[in-house]
C-alpha cells in the first residue's frame, strides 16, 4: 500500500502530541540568524499509520525468533525475553552515566560481577565492559597493548600479525590504531602455519590477533606453541572472542597464553543482535595490560559493617580509574543494557556456562554430521568438502561448494540464496576466504535436533535439486534476487530527491 | 534448563553420530590446555530468581524519572513513545543480523534507507549512515574520514582542529581513534561569552578539518559559526556536532557550511540506559561518500525490476576491505536507529519544531528562575543557549549537587569533574518534561545550600 | 517445521526451570488415592522453541497492525500502544481484587472517572463496570430490568422485543434471562417499523433492546417514538451500545429515552479484541434502575482535609454495594485492565471524543462513497446496492452483494474471501440478517484517506475480475478456503488422540 | 492529535463527497435529540500526560509484590515467564478479532486448537472450549449446560445441587445465571472437617447436575469426592470447578468422573490484574459437546487437502441460533487463553508437576510454622490443603488483616467478608512464589497481634 514512510501525508500540523512549552516565545532568545526556516520534510503520520508500517516491515524481516539463522561466527541463539524485561526496568533506561556512585549502586554491583565472571571464564585478570563491540573491543585491546610496548620504550614496534584466515575487524582495528598488517597464510588445512608465523614476528611485532577455535569453527591444537612465539619476540597476544561461545569451562584463552580477549556480549551471552547491532565487547587482559584499560572500571571496598543494606551486601561499588589508562573508547561507560541482559543470561547458567558450549559443539558436530551423510537413495549431484577435514569441530564448521560449482555451476551464494526459500537465514557466505566458495554453519546450543534433522534434510534437497531453480533462488521471498551492482552504481541512498529539502 | 532444547538428548545424537560421549568432542583441546573442574562460579539461576535479583539491584539506582533532575551533559532526559519499543523488539527486527540476505532482510533495509532520508533532512546533508556507536565515535570517525579525503588537497595534511570546548570524555575518545594514524589535533579557544574565537579558527583554513560543536558543551548556541565557512575557506572540512533536538528551531548545520554533521542519536528513540546502546549520527556531503565509516543502504531493483533495498558501498567496509577499510565497525546500533526512526516518523515536522520548542523553553525558565537566586552566578549571562548552561555556585559544585540530592532533586553535573578549574560550576541540563514544580524545586534546593553554606 | 506444539520432543525432563519447593515430601500430605499418576501430555519444549512456534503462528494472523480491517460492527480501531504499556504496571497487574480499598485508591479512581465519563457520554446516572463483555452488559441489564419489574410486582412481563436486525447477543441474552423473545421485522429500508412495534408492545413487555445507529449504520430519527411506545406499554428501553462509537458528543441513548445502555469498551474505547477478547461492557443505566446494578460500584468521599495526599485528590475512594444488587455476574470486579486501557484512551480525547465520532462517521462515508462510485472506465460486472438507501451512514455500512451473485454466481462470501488476497480483512459477511447477501464496513476513525481510496480502488477491481478467479478466492493466504463443514463432520477437537491420555 | 489520520483534511475528503460541512453528516439526527455543546469532560491529554497520571494512580496501589502477601482466594500471585506477555502481544495476535475468516487466522485458531488439547490432557475430558469470562461465569454455564443435557433424562428437571462452600461471589453469578430459566439450586453441606457430606450428596442423584469445588473454598482437597459417581449415580453430571495449578499432583476430575470441569485458568498467564481480564476453562465429555457454551476450534482441511483450522459447531453460538443460543457468550477471553497456552507450554508436565509441588509445599510450611502460633487454631487441621487454609483468629480477622498490613504484610483473606459468622477465620493463600522470609514475617507479625490483642 503506502511504499515508503514518506507516503504519509498527512494534514500540515500532523505529528505526535505534546503537552505545551513552559513559556511562550522562548524562540526570541535565539538569535534569528541561526533560525531553523523550514522544517524538514519528515513524514506526517499517525500512531496508526506507523504501528502498521513498521509491523508490515519486519513481516518482511527474518530472525531468530522466525527460523534457524545458522549464520557462521555470529552465534545467533536465542535470545530470551526476561532479558528484554529486565532492560525495560527504569533502573537502567533512566538512568545517566554521570550519576554519582552513589545513585547507581545495583548498575555498579552487576558490572562488577560481569567483570569477575568474564575474568573468570577467560583466565584473564582484569575487564573493562566499555569497548560496544567485538570490533571496538579488539581496536581497545590493541590501544592497551600499544601502550604497554611504548611505557617500555619499545617505540618500533609497528606491525601486527593477523592469519589469512582473521575475520576482517582484526585487520582493521589495528590498523585504526596505525599498525602495519602482517598477514600469514594458514596451513593447508586452514590451522595455523607455525612455519610462517616464525618468520612474520620479529623485533617489530607489536602483536598477533587470531581466534580459536579458529574461523573454520575447529579448535588449533598449536595454540600454545604460537604463544610462544610470538611471546619470545616481545609481542602480546590477542584473542578475538567472537568464537569464545565453543570453550567455555573446558579451556581458556588465558590458558592458551594469550595477554587480551574481547567477548562479543550479542554472541556468547545473547544480546540481541537487532539487524546489525547492538553489541558489547568487553576487553579481559592479563595484570600486566590492566593499568591500560579504558577508565573507568568498577571496584568495590568491603564496608566496615558487613551488613549494611541489601543492595551491596556489604560491598561499597565505586568507579575507578587505571593508572596509565588510554581513556575512553565510548563517551560513557559502553553499552550497559547489553550488559545487564548479557548478566541475566549469564545468571540463568551459572557455572553451568560450560553446558552452553556442550550443547553448542554437540550441534555443530551433529549438523555436520547429518549433512555429511545424506542418505543414499537422494539423487545429490556432488557432495560438498569440509572446509577443514578435523575429525571434530567446535561450535561452527565450514563447507566449500566448489564441487557443486564445478559440477553444475551452481556457486555456494545460489546454495545460500536458495536455503531462503526453504525457510532459512542463509549460513555465512564466503567467510572466511581460505576455503573456496565457503559456507559457514553455527547452529548454536539453542536449536533442536529436529531442527537439524530438517536443515540437513533440506540441504540434501537442494543438493538433488535441478540447477536452475537454485540459480535462480530465490523464489518465495518478499522480493526476488537484489541486484547490489545496480545500488553501487545508482547510489540512491535518500527519498526522494538528492538533496534534503532545507 | 528451559533454554537448551536438546538437554537429556545427548546420548541420542552422539548415537547418530557414532561418538560415544561428550567428552570425545573436545578431545580436540591439548590436555595442558584443558580446564579442570567447574567453572569457579555460582550455580544456575531460575527466571523467577533472576528477575528478583535484577529487581533488587535495578531498583536501587535512582533512576532520573523518580525525581527532578537536571542531568543531561550529551544525553537527553527524554520522553519515547510507547510505541517505540514496543514496535522495535518484534522478533523480526530484535532477532535479525546485518542483512547479509536482503532478500529476507527488506523490512530493516527500508526502515534504515527511511532512517537515512529522516537524518538527511535533519541535520541539511544529502548522506548519512545507519548510525555509529555513540556521539563520540562518530565525530572522532568524521574526522578520520575528513582527513582521508582531504589530506592530500590540503597544506596541513592530517591535521585537525577542534573546539577547546569538546566535553573532556568525547575528546578521549577523538584521541584514541587518532593518535596512531599520525593525525595533529590543534584546539581552538572559545572567548569569554562561550563563543568559538573565529579569529584563531581562522588557523584551522588549510588544515583538513574543524571540529566544533552547536551548542557547545555549555549550551551555547553560537552565531559566529554561521561565518566558519567563510573564515576557514573552502578546502577545510567542517565538521559540526549537533544537539539533534535542537533542529526543530535552529538552523541545520548543512545549511551553514558543514560537509560532517555527527552527534548524539539517543534524544530520538531511547532512554539514556545509563550510557548505552545508544547510537551516533552521521551525515556528510557527497564528496565523502566513498571514504565514510559504517553502514549505507541503497535503494536497488530485484530480478523482476521490483524496488528493493540493500546494503551498499560495502566495498568501504572492513569485511571487505579488511586493513584499508574506513572503519573497523561491524556490529552496529541498528536497532536503536531503527528506534529513533519511529520517534523521528512518530514526532514529524511539526512534533520536532515543538518538542525543540519545549525544550528551549523550559531551559529558560530554568534560567530566569535561578537568576534571581542570589549567591548564583551564570556562567554566560549573555549567551543563547539550548537546553543546558552552566551555573557558577559559592562553593564546590560537588557539595552543591549532594545537598539538593538530600532534597530529592538530582541537580545537574559538576563540571569540576571536566575541568578541574571549573569546580564550582554546574551543568544544569533541561528538556521537555522539566516541569515548572521540578524548577521550583530546583531553585529552592539550590536557594537553601546558597544559604546554609554561606 | 513442526507442524504443531506437540511436535516439540524434549527430553523427559525439559521444561520450565523453577526454584525448589520450600520443602520435601509435600505430597505426602495429599492421600494417596488422591495424587495424579500420570502427568498430562502437554509438550516438552524450551523457550527458544515456544518462542518461535508462537511467533510463526503469529505469521498467520491477520490483525489490525497488518492491514485495514473493515469488519462492521465490530469496530477495529487502532489500539494505542501507551494503553499497552500502562497495563503493564503492576499496580493494575500484581493488584487482587479483594485487596482492602485502602491499598487500590489509585484503581478505585480510575473505576470512579470511567463510571462518570460513561454516564455522562451516554446521559445515563449510573454505571458498573463489571461486566466482561457486550454480551454480558446486556445480560446484567436485562437482569436489573427484571428486578426492577419484579419489585413493582410486574411479574407478568415475560418478553423481550428484538428487531430482527438485532445482533444475536440480545436474544440471548434475554433468553438467558429466562424471557422469550418477540422479533419484530424492519421496514423495507432497515429502519424500525414502528407499527410493528405498536402491535408487538403490551402488558407483558419486559423490554425492548435496540441499537442506533442500527446495524445498518443508519441513524434511526424515530427511536425517540419508539421509546415512547415501550415506555407507555410499561417497558423498559435497552440501548446495545455496540455503535456507540458513532455518536459521542453528538447526541445519547439518555435523549433518545433509554433507560439501560452497555458499552463496548473494546470497540469504542480501543480496548484489543485479542483474537476474540477481552472485551469488556460495563452498562449504564437511569436512576430507577440504579438500585439493581451488580455489586460492588465505586463511590468517593469527599476527605475533611481536602489536601490529604496526592492519589484521591481530596477524595475517598470506596466500594460501594446498590440497595437491591442483582448482585455479581462476573466474580470480581470487572475486567479491570480493560477499563484501565479505556481510561487511556478516553484521556486521549477528553472532551474532544466527539472528534473521534466524527472521523468515524467521516470514514465511512467517504468510504462508501468511494466504492458506490467507481472509475467508470472499469469494467465492472455490476454494482452493489445499499443495504439501506440513507443519504448520510454514521460509522459503517451495508452493501448487497445480491446484484453481483445474480449476475455471476459470485456471493458476498466469495467477495470476502477474495479481498483476503488484497491484505485486507473481510467486512462482516450476512450481518444483519436482513440485508441479502450483506457485507458490512466500518472503516473507524483511525484509517487514513489512502487506506480507503486504495481499499475502493482493489474493491472495484475485484467486481471487475473474472468471476472464477473470486470464486476460488482465497488463493495467497497461509491456508485455501477452509472447509467448515469438513470440520463439522469430523470434529476433531483436540492433539492427537481423543481421550485424553491420563 | 497523533491517532486520527485524516485530522486536519476533513474537507478535502468531505469535497470529494460532495458534502460541504461535518455537521451534514450528522444531520440525520433530529434535532429534538441532539447533544448541546461539548462534552462535560477534560480538555484531550497528549501521551506523556496520561503516563504520568497512569503511574501516579496505578503506582498508589499496594502491589502484591511489594510485600509479603498471602491472598488467594481464587486467583493466584503467579509467576508469569517473560515470554508469555510479549509474545502473546504481538500485533497479530492482539490486534485481531475473532477468526471468523480462517485462512487469515491460522495462528490463533492452531494455538487454540492447542489451548484445547492441553486443557483437556490437564483435566482429563476429551473436550474443552476456548476459554469463559472467568471461573464463576464458567460454572454457572456448565450448570446450565448440564441442565439443557439433562432435564429431559432425569427425575428432578431443572434441579441442581451445588455445595454450600461455594465462594458467595460465585455463587452470586451462578444465581444470576441460572434464576430466569427456572433451575433450582439447592445446596450441599459440608462436615466438620470441611468434606462434602456424602449422605446428603446422595439426594442429588436423579438431579441434573452436581456441582463440587475440589480444593473447595478452604483449600480441602476432599477424597471423598472419588466416590462421588458411585453416590450420585450415572444419570446425574457431575460439575467440578478445580484449581488448575493442582492438578499436577491432584488427580484430575475427569479421572473420578466429572462430566464437566470448570474453574479459573489465570494462574496460567496473566497476573491477577486486578481480577480481569482473566479467563475460565470449561472441559465436558462428549455428550454436552453439542449443547455446551463457548467456541470451539476443529482440525479441518483446505481446499487442497491442507490441514487447516477453523472455528466449529458455531450453530450453538448466538450469532447463528439467536435466542436459542446455547450461551450469550461473544467477545470472550482468547487472548488470555493464549497467554495461558503459552504458559502451560513453557512449564511442560515436569514444569506443572514442579509448580503444583512449590505451591503444597509453601502451603505445607506456612501452615506449620502458624500451628505453633499460640492463639492461633486451624480451622480444619485435620484435612489435606492445598494453596489455602482457613485459620481461627482470637478476634476480628479484618483487625488483624489491618494490623499485619501495618507490618508489611498483605495477610490473607477475611472470610467475614463471605460468611458473617466466620468473621474470626482468615483464609491464607500461598503459591510458588511464598518464601520463607515471607512466612516467618507473616508468623511474627500475627504472633504480634495476638500478643498485643489478647
Ligand atoms: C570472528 C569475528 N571477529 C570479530 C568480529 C567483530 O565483532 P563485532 O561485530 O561485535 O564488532 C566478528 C563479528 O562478526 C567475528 O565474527
Ligand atoms: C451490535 C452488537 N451488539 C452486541 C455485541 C456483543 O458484544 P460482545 O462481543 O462484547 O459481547 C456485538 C459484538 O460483536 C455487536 O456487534
Amino acid at each position: 500500500m503506502t511504499d515508503t514512510i514518506f507516503d504519509f501525508n498527512g494534514s500540515k500540523n500532523a505529528g505526535w502530541s505534546q503537552p505545551l512549552p513552559l513559556t511562550e516565545n522562548s524562540s526570541s532568545h535565539i538569535p534569528e540568524s541561526l533560525r531553523r526556516n523550514r522544517l524538514p520534510d519528515w513524514p506526517r503520520a499517525s500512531e496508526p499509520e506507523l504501528v502498521r508500517h513498521y509491523t508490515k516491515l519486519s513481516q518482511k524481516n527474518f530472525g531468530i525468533d522466525t527460523g534457524f539463522y545458522p549464520l557462521g561466527s555470529c552465534t545467533m541463539k536465542h535470545n530470551p525475553r526476561l532479558n528484554e524485561k529486565i532492560v525495560q526496568n527504569p533502573g537502567i533506561d533512566r538512568i545517566h552515566p554521570l550519576q554519582p556512585e552513589d545513585q547507581v549502586q545495583g548498575l555498579l554491583a552487576i558490572y562488577y560481577e560481569m567483570q569477575e565472571m568474564l575474568a573468570i571464564c577467560s583466565g584473564m585478570d582484569a575487564v573493562t565492559l566499555q569497548p560496544v563491540a567485538g570490533a571496538q573491543g579488539e581496536f581497545t585491546a590493541i590501544r592497551c597493548i600499544q601502550e604497554y610496548h611504548r611505557e617500555r620504550g619499545d617505540n618500533h614496534r609497528d606491525k601486527v600479525i593477523v592469519p589469512d584466515s582473521a575475520h576482517g575487524t582484526n585487520p582493521a582495528s589495528a590498523s585504526m590504531c596505525g599498525y602495519q598488517i602482517i598477514e600469514i597464510p594458514s596451513a593447508h588445512d586452514g590451522r595455523i602455519d607455525l612455519d610462517a608465523l616464525r618468520s612474520a614476528v620479529g623485533e617489530d611485532t607489536a602483536a598477533m590477533m587470531i581466534t580459536n577455535p579458529s574461523t573454520l569453527g575447529v579448535f588449533e591444537p598449536e595454540i600454545a606453541e604460537a604463544a610462544e612465539i610470538v611471546h619470545s619476540a616481545g609481542g602480546q597476544m590477542y584473542y578475538d572472542g567472537a568464537n569464545f561461545n565453543a570453550i567455555l569451562g573446558k579451556t581458556d584463552p588465558g590458558r592458551m597464553g594469550f595477554d587480551a580477549v574481547h567477548y562479543n556480549l550479542h554472541k556468547t551471552f545473547s544480546q540481541p543482535h537487532g539487524g546489525g547491532g547492538p553489541g558489547s565487547g568487553p576487553i579481559g587482559v592479563k595484570d600486566h595490560l590492566s593499568k591500560f584499560l579504558p577508565t573507568p572500571l568498577v571496584g568495590r571496598k568491603e564496608l566496615p559493617h558487613g551488613d549494611i543494606g541489601t543492595v551491596g551486601d556489604g560491598f561499597w561499588y565505586h568507579w575507578d580509574s587505571p593508572a596509565s589508562s588510554i581513556g575512553k573508547v565510548q563517551q560513557w561507560n559502553g553499552n550497559a543494557g547489553a550488559v545487564v541482559r548479557a548478566w541475566a543470561f549469564y545468571r540463568r547458567y551459572g557455572r553451568d556456562l560450560e553446558k552452553m558450549s556442550e550443547h553448542a559443539v554437540l550441534n555443530a558436530n551433529y549438523l555436520r554430521f547429518r549433512i555429511m551423510n545424506p542418505n543414499p537413495d537422494l539423487n545429490i549431484h556432488v557432495m560438498p568438502i569440509e572446509g577443514c577435514p578435523a575429525e571434530v569441530v567446535k561450535h561452527e564448521f565450514t563447507l566449500s561448494m566448489s564441487p557443486l560449482k564445478d559440477a553444475t555451476g551452481v556457486t555456494g551464494k545460489d546454495v545460500a540464496k536458495r536455503l531462503l526459500d526453504f525457510g532459512y537465514m542463509a549460513p555465512t557466505l564466503y567467510f572466511p576466504q581460505i576455503v573456496p566458495e565457503c559456507l559457514m554453519f553455527e547452529p548454536t546450543e539453542t536449536e533442536s535436533k529436529e531442527v537439524l534433522d530438517k536443515f540437513a534434510e533440506d540441504f540434501h534437497a537442494i543438493l538433488a535439486e535441478d540447477p536452475d531453480i537454485v540459480l535462480n533462488a530465490p523464489h518465495t521471498t518478499p522480493v526476488g534476487r537484489v541486484d547490489e551492482v545496480w545500488a553501487a552504481r545508482n547510489l540512491i541512498l535518500r527519498y526522494p530527491k538528492d538533496e534534503p529539502s532545507s | 534448563m528451559d533454554q537448551l532444547p536438546n538437554l537429556g538428548r545427548e546420548q541420542e545424537m552422539l548415537d547418530i553420530m557414532g561418538v560415544s560421549s561428550m567428552k570425545d568432542l573436545f578431545e580436540d583441546i591439548p590436555v595442558e590446555i584443558r580446564s579442570e573442574g567447574t567453572l569457579p562460579l555460582p550455580p544456575p539461576q531460575t527466571e523467577e530468581e533472576i528477575l528478583r535479583d535484577a529487581e533488587r539491584l535495578l531498583g536501587a539506582n535512582v533512576n532520573l524519572d523518580s525525581r527532578p533532575s537536571f542531568i543531561s551533559a550529551g544525553l537527553a532526559r527524554n520522553f519515547v513513545p510507547s510505541m517505540v519499543p514496543m514496535i522495535a523488539t518484534r522478533g523480526e527486527f530484535l532477532t535479525s543480523y546485518t542483512p547479509y540476505q536482503p532478500e529476507v532482510s527488506q523490512g530493516m533495509l527500508q526502515a534504515m534507507w527511511e532512517f537515512q532520508t529522516m537524518i538527511s533532512e535533519l541535520v541539511g546533508l544529502p548522506i548519512s549512515n545507519v548510525s555509529m556507536y555513540d556521539a563520540s565515535t562518530s565525530a572522532a570517525e568524521a574526522i578520520t574520514c575528513a582527513v582521508r579525503v582531504k589530506s592530500k588537497k590540503v597544506e596541513m595534511p592530517n591535521t585537525v582542529y577542534v573546539s577547546e570546548l569538546v566535553p573532556p570524555h568525547r575528546m578521549s575518545v577523538i584521541e584514541n581513534y587518532t593518535q596512531g594514524v599520525g593525525i595533529e589535533i590543534r584546539k581552538i579557544p572559545h572567548d569569554e561569552d562561550g563563543f568559538l574565537d573565529l579569529n584563531l579558527a581562522a588557523e584551522a583554513s588549510g588544515s583538513c578539518a574543524i571540529y566544533v560543536e552547536q551548542p557547545n558543551a555549555f549550551g551555547i548556541l553560537d552565531e559566529g559559526l554561521l561565518r566558519l565557512r567563510e573564515v576557514v575557506g573552502d578546502k577545510t572540512a567542517i565538521i559540526v556536532g549537533a544537539d539533534v533536538t535542537s533542529l526543530g528551531i535552529v538552523e541545520p548545520p548543512g545549511n551553514w557550511g558543514a560537509d560532517i554533521v555527527v552527534g548524539e542519536g539517543q534524544p530520538f528513540g531511547i532512554g539514556p540506559t545509563a550510557g548505552g546502546p545508544i547510537y551516533g549520527i552521521f551525515a556528510c556531503k557527497k564528496d565523502f561518500l566513498r571514504l565514510m565509516p559504517g553502514r549505507i543502504v541503497g535503494q536497488s531493483i530485484d530480478t523482476e525490476g521490483k524496488t528493493a533495498y540493500t546494503l551498499t558501498l560495502s566495498t568501504r567496509e572492513q569485511h571487505i576491505r579488511r586493513h584499508r577499510a574506513t572503519s573497523n565497525i561491524c556490529s552496529n546500533e541498528t536497532l536503536i536507529a531503527l528506534m529513533g526512526a519511529m520517534h523521528m516518523a512518530l514526532l514529524g515536522p511539526v512534533g520536532l519544531e515543538t518538542l525543540s520548542t519545549r525544550i528551549l523553553s523550559s531551559t529558560r525558565m530554568t534560567i530566569d528562575e535561578l537568576s534571581s537566586v542570589e549567591g548564583l552566578e551564570l556562567a554566560f549571562p549573555k549567551s543563547p543557549v539550548f537546553r543546558e548552561f552552566a551555573v557558577k555556585v559559592p562553593g564546590k559544585a560537588s557539595e552543591a549537587l549532594s545537598h539538593i540530592f538530600e532534597l530529592g532533586v538530582i541537580g545537574g553535573f559538576d563540571l569540576g569533574e571536566w575541568w578541574p578549574d571549573r569546580g564550582s560550576w554546574i551543568l544544569i541540563g533541561c528538556d521537555e518534561r522539566t516541569s515548572e514544580s521540578d524548577i521550583s524545586l530546583l531553585k529552592k534546593s539550590l536557594t537553601s545550600w546558597v544559604e546554609e553554606s554561606s
